[in-house]
């Protein structure tokens, strides 16, 4: 019942920040009320499949939200990317000294015996995804591959680093800004991997004056002042 | 009028087949050795086992019958059954424990009464108890009320005296037999005791080894000599079939007249002209071959020797006949030799009255 | 000490786990006595069925539930329409999904508790007249209360930590559906969640430790009823 | 040499208290009605149950000594115990069930063996099975077998013969007999069964209420007027200490030396010369005033009156003095009247061998 | 009909919960001994200890035991310096998570039926020469068993449903690490894996039903055993 006197926002956990100081913008400034839900962009996704009435879709990654316009779930005509992120090579604050990532970089060197890359699962979680794209492309997945643990998050990821389970992890740079304990020792060219994006859309039949509200003041100046204090890469 | 026809098997061996029927009022024992098959009829009737075939009917209302397909549930058939071990209900204090079935009951025309129960089991002070608090014989107490309480029309009862004292039994005994009489409740009844089936039972069911081996009036069943290991060679006698002749208030005493003489006995508790059953020992019958003078015994009968039979030990029976009824002895070999008893012989039978027990019969057995 | 979120989330926890129990726990009495007492054709399939929750992988379930509860789900549909009962958002649905998962746990415990009822106490009320159902009540349940209590520990536990069911299924709405461990999720995607998660788990232990304190001090009345003390 | 001196309370009101010593080697009753305490004090020697104070030692060894805070764990005081209940374990088949103490035990001099154990109680043809397919006196023969391949050092029987026929109680009275002799094993027993007791006990403890209103050889306690309603008035008498004189093998019979007298009993299985007691219930003595003649009756002892109690109904108890020896007769009040017997009159009792109870006594009580 | 991939993550699911079931059982079994039979100080925190894992998001759980067994972990160093047993990212590692996880489900159905065992035999054992242990081992255990496997079961089927404490303590190492679950997880977050999760839903479910029928079929013959059938 309140999904319809709230605009409900479904956004991707890394969004969580962001959204929420947003959302408290929004409320002192208008009045109104906004809900969010954070969880994986994926599970959403599907949430919005099963009829979740939510009035906006903020997801992590293209493929997702290329997943809910081709279900003709969300309004590909709304789309706007607003944000993006940049992937970032991190270490534990003791251990951390600035590399070079390019493909003459010597992983197993910089790793030594037996340390890990922590970063999200390859196949599922963005960063992972991204992180196994870049390697990829840098010709380095074959050498490294045995040496990456996905985890469930990102910020799985960074606790692996911080604690020094892992030698390193590939995240986010919003993620390393947050994270305490991990310094971030070098940032994969951006080439090396698709653009980090954040693509928002209204949801199929919730184009409301309401909707479109929020929708704008998502991407407005001071949403955007927002965006970069945690460290997203504005556009 | 219940009808009992069945036969089941059980893995390990173990067959039954027992086929008899009992008066609607009156108490029917079943009697055998341990493992010979009485709690299994008792649970049969109560419908806890299924036979595999053969067919129940109490009272009319077929119970089960294996040709119609017919097995009436448990509850359905209101049997009052006294297990043999008591199967209290650990969650219910004595008190709830005894209005279970109560609570449960049809209305009845007589119902056994609360407080009557109580009573007679001696079980007031426990009413708040827990049953894991009680000795083994005040749950069996507890047990034979909750029982009865459930107004049942048909009492199955397990060798529901075994684990109480003497006087407790004795006590029990005269409610159980008022029942009997008063409720007309029909009984089925196992007891090892011999006395408790020769008070209680009109009919008894010998069993062994699932085997019926006697069916039939108390009296009759006894005199089988298969019966004697388990009825014990020191509680062999014959049954009397009485009326009350006359009562004596100042020695409280009675005589009771039988075919053939009279028998001065305790006091019973019935009018002049009621019929009663009295219960002659062997042990407890002497022989004199004259009339003894000036003696404690008070039944002198003249009796003649039937039959004389050598047992094994010092023992040997000497079967009597005191006009048309028979009396049974059991005197030593060697009085045997030493009064040259021999069938035919006219002989005295001492009967001490202390030693007979009379009891109320209830309606025979048709 | 909590920030009225968390305390937002500490009362849907609580809610949604007493609800959950609440509602789960008859039939989960329902099933054991089934599974304990009958024998049928399907009985193993029965059996199956109920440990499925425990078997997959909670994100699984909560996605099954979004196939079949969601609202355009095979039965959320008609759930909808009919009885304009909504479960997805809503802490009806995740209540649905705690429910769910603590199902088989809540059997399992209730039916070790049933088998060991001693048949004869049943038989035995029987004969006293009691019917199928009154013994049930009677003397069955009571007896087997400790298992009762002990299977809605387990549903009241896992309630309350259940996560990948919930966020899949109902998503993850403040008020609604975030109950604590979706609200220490969200928590750990904030620059000063840290604190926030611990926060929340220590609220999650105390009030674990509260049931079993609780439920300990229960289990003993019942067992000095039932005379197992 | 068995002490025990304990108190304990329940909660619900009941205590006990009790304290009493028995030899190391005999049969000890505890005696009582339904509640009195019997099992109480059966648990507490067994470790089952701690008493609140006191002490509880066996052949020397303390069970339990509150006041120097000793109290040996069950396992250690190797007692065999015979539950109300059976306890068989029904994860075993009978056969384990009966090595499982066996396996345990100690070695001792003279093991009691499995084969004699199960050939006593009949259940050979039982081994395989599992304890719930067997009858309730099935289970109670499982369970005495059980306790006694335990190798016991003291054997603690509560109600062990109550669920068995009298055939059956008729063949492991003997063996218990044996057993308090050959293997000079203690044993406590529990038993509503006066014979039971007389047969086999040398002490009996007689509870009411968890008080202890007598201790001592069986003869004595079995005169206290309270116990009368216990052991029920037909089975009161009087214990003779006797001698083997003679036996009679041709009728099976054996004289019975006593100071005052002779007594002809079905024969005793004990050499001339060893000491046996002889047990003369009241209802067996009948009083003459002269002596008869030619009567099945092999005892005929002169006797004095000592005393006339008359007794509620119809009857009377003689006290007669035999010799330096006492016997009891019961007659009615009628009979008292039409002999004129009063004290100090001579008499002849009658006592009928076939009635007369005689058992191999053990060591007595110091 | 499964990819190479697939079957490696089902082959060591089947390892994680067989171990896991395997070394938790004696350790449940001795748990639920001593809070059935035993009273001491400090059994309450012991019960609300053991119910902790269940009560706390299976992340936090694998946190913790990130954070207690890791190998720079207030216990894991120790284990990897005195013993080279190294948790973290391997089999071993997935094992323990699963036990952990388990543990509570376990220990609470073999207690139900612990509880359930007639003191009575124990103290006829006693009478009879047997030790505490030895009644332990031949009365009290033997009657028990029908819990121990449901107990086993239970710890089965949550091992081959757990995900949140897996992931988290020991990450998603292909070959080491990644079971049905964490294989499952990854389908569902890719847009074309339905079909992959499906088939590994369907493999765990079948598993789930094998573990099941075994566990009936020997749960009848102790039944049987033990007189109970
Ligand atoms: N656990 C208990 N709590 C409270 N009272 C108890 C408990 N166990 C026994 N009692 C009471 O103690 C008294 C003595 O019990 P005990 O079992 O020793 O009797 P008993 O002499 O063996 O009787 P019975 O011949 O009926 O077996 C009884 O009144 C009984 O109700
Ligand atoms: N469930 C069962 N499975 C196999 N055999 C059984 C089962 N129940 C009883 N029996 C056997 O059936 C026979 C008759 O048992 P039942 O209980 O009727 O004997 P009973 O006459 O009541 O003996 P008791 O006087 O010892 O109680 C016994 O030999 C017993 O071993
Ligand atoms: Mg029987
Ligand atoms: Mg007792």
């Amino acid at each position: 019942a309140r999904a319809q006197e709230v605009t409900t926002v479904f956004a991707a956990a890394s969004l969580t920040n962001a959204f929420q100081d947003i959302g408290k913008l929004y409320r002192e400034k208008t009045g109104k009320e906004v809900a969010f839900s954070f969880a994986a962009s994926s599970a959403l996704a599907k949430q919005l499949e099963a009829g979740a009435p939510a009035a906006i879709f903020a997801s992590a990654d293209t493929k997702w939200m290329d997943y809910t316009e081709g279900k003709d779930l969300t309004l590909k005509a709304t789309r706007v990317t607003p944000i993006g992120n940049s992937l970032v090579l991190i270490m534990p604050a003791d251990q951390a000294k600035p590399v070079t990532i390019d493909a003459r970089f010597d992983w197993l060197t910089f790793l030594g015996a037996d340390g890990r890359i922590a970063t999200g699962l390859t196949d599922s979680v963005p960063a992972g995804i991204y992180a196994k794209a870049a390697l990829t492309s840098l010709g380095q997945w074959d050498t490294v591959k045995a040496r990456i643990v996905g985890a469930e998050s990102v910020r799985a990821a960074l606790a692996l680093v911080e604690r020094g389970e892992a030698r390193a992890g590939i995240v986010y740079s919003t993620d390393a800004a947050i994270a305490k304990n991990v310094k971030v020792v070098a940032t994969f060219p951006a080439n090396s991997h698709p653009p980090v994006e954040y693509p928002f859309e209204i949801v199929k039949g919730q184009d409301t004056p309401a909707t479109r509200a929020f929708f704008d003041f998502l991407v407005g100046t001071e949403a955007r002042a927002v965006y970069a204090r945690y460290g997203f890469v504005v556009k | 009028m219940i009808e009992i026809d069945i036969r089941l098997a059980r893995p390990g061996g173990f067959s039954l087949a027992a086929a008899f029927s009992a008066p609607a009022a009156g108490v029917t024992a079943l009697f055998g050795r341990s493992g010979a098959g009485k709690t299994t009829i008792i649970q049969a009737v109560a419908g806890v086992v299924r036979p595999d075939a053969g067919r129940i009917v109490v009272d009319g209302e077929v119970f089960f019958d294996q040709a119609r397909g017919i097995d009436l549930p448990i509850e359905a058939r209101r049997v009052g059954y006294v297990f043999q071990d008591a199967r209290l209900f650990p969650h219910l204090s004595v008190d709830s424990n005894l209005r279970y079935g109560e609570r449960r009951a049809r209305a009845t025309e007589r119902p056994i009464r609360f407080e009557a129960v109580v009573d007679l089991l001696g079980i007031g002070h426990l009413l708040k108890r827990r049953p894991h608090t009680l000795s083994g014989g005040e749950r069996q107490r507890v047990a034979i009320g909750r029982a009865l309480l459930a107004q049942p029309r048909l009492l199955l009862m397990d060798e529901p005296l075994a684990a109480l004292d003497e006087a407790r039994k004795a006590e029990i005994l005269p409610y159980l037999e008022r029942l009997r009489d008063e409720v007309r409740l029909p009984i089925l009844y196992v007891s090892h005791s011999i006395d408790e089936v020769v008070r209680l039972a009109a009919l008894m069911v010998a069993l062994a080894d699932g085997r019926q081996i006697a069916a039939g009036p108390v009296a009759e069943v006894m005199a089988n000599p298969e019966l004697l290991p388990v009825i014990g060679r020191f509680d062999v006698g014959a049954l009397l079939e009485c009326t009350v002749a006359r009562h004596d208030e100042a020695f409280a005493l009675s005589d009771l007249t039988f075919p053939g003489g009279v028998l001065r006995v305790p006091q019973v508790g019935r009018p002049v002209g009621a019929a009663v059953r009295a219960r002659v020992r062997a042990r407890d019958v002497a022989i004199a071959l004259s009339r003894p003078e000036e003696v404690s015994v008070s039944n002198l009968l003249s009796a003649r020797i039937e039959a004389v039979r050598m047992q094994e030990g010092p023992y040997a029976d000497i079967e009597l006949s005191v006009g048309p009824s028979r009396l049974a002895s059991m005197v030593t070999r060697e009085s045997v030799a030493r009064l040259r008893l021999a069938p035919g012989q006219a002989v005295w039978a001492m009967v001490k009255s202390v030693a007979v027990d009379s009891r109320r019969p209830e309606s025979e057995p048709s | 000490m909590l920030t009225p979120e968390e305390w937002i989330a500490v009362r849907l926890s609580l809610e949604v786990a007493f609800w959950a129990t609440f509602w789960s726990l008859p039939f989960a009495v329902l099933v054991a006595w089934v599974l304990a007492r009958l024998d049928f054709p399907g009985k193993g399939l029965l059996d199956g069925l109920i440990y499925l929750p425990l078997v997959l992988p909670k994100v699984v379930v909560g996605y099954l539930l979004l196939l079949t509860l969601g609202a355009r789900g095979a039965i959320g549909q008609y759930l909808d329409a009919w009885f304009g009962i909504k479960l997805i958002f809503t802490t009806a649905g995740a209540t649905v999904a705690a429910a769910v998962v603590s199902f088989p746990l809540t059997v399992n415990a209730i039916r070790l508790a049933l088998e060991a009822v001693d048949r004869g106490l049943e038989v035995a009320a029987r004969t006293l007249g009691a019917s199928r159902l009154d013994v049930f009540f009677s003397v069955t349940l009571p007896l087997m209360l400790p298992g009762v209590l002990s299977g809605a520990l387990l549903a009241i536990a896992s309630a309350l930590g259940e996560f990948g069911a919930t966020i899949t299924f109902v998503s993850n709405v403040e008020g609604q559906t975030r109950t604590i461990p979706l609200a220490i999720y969200s928590a750990t995607h904030m620059p000063d969640g840290d604190a926030m998660a611990l926060r929340l788990t220590v609220v999650s232990v105390v009030l674990a430790l509260g049931a079993l304190l609780l439920a300990g001090l229960v289990d003993r009345r019942i067992r000095v009823m039932i005379g197992r003390a």
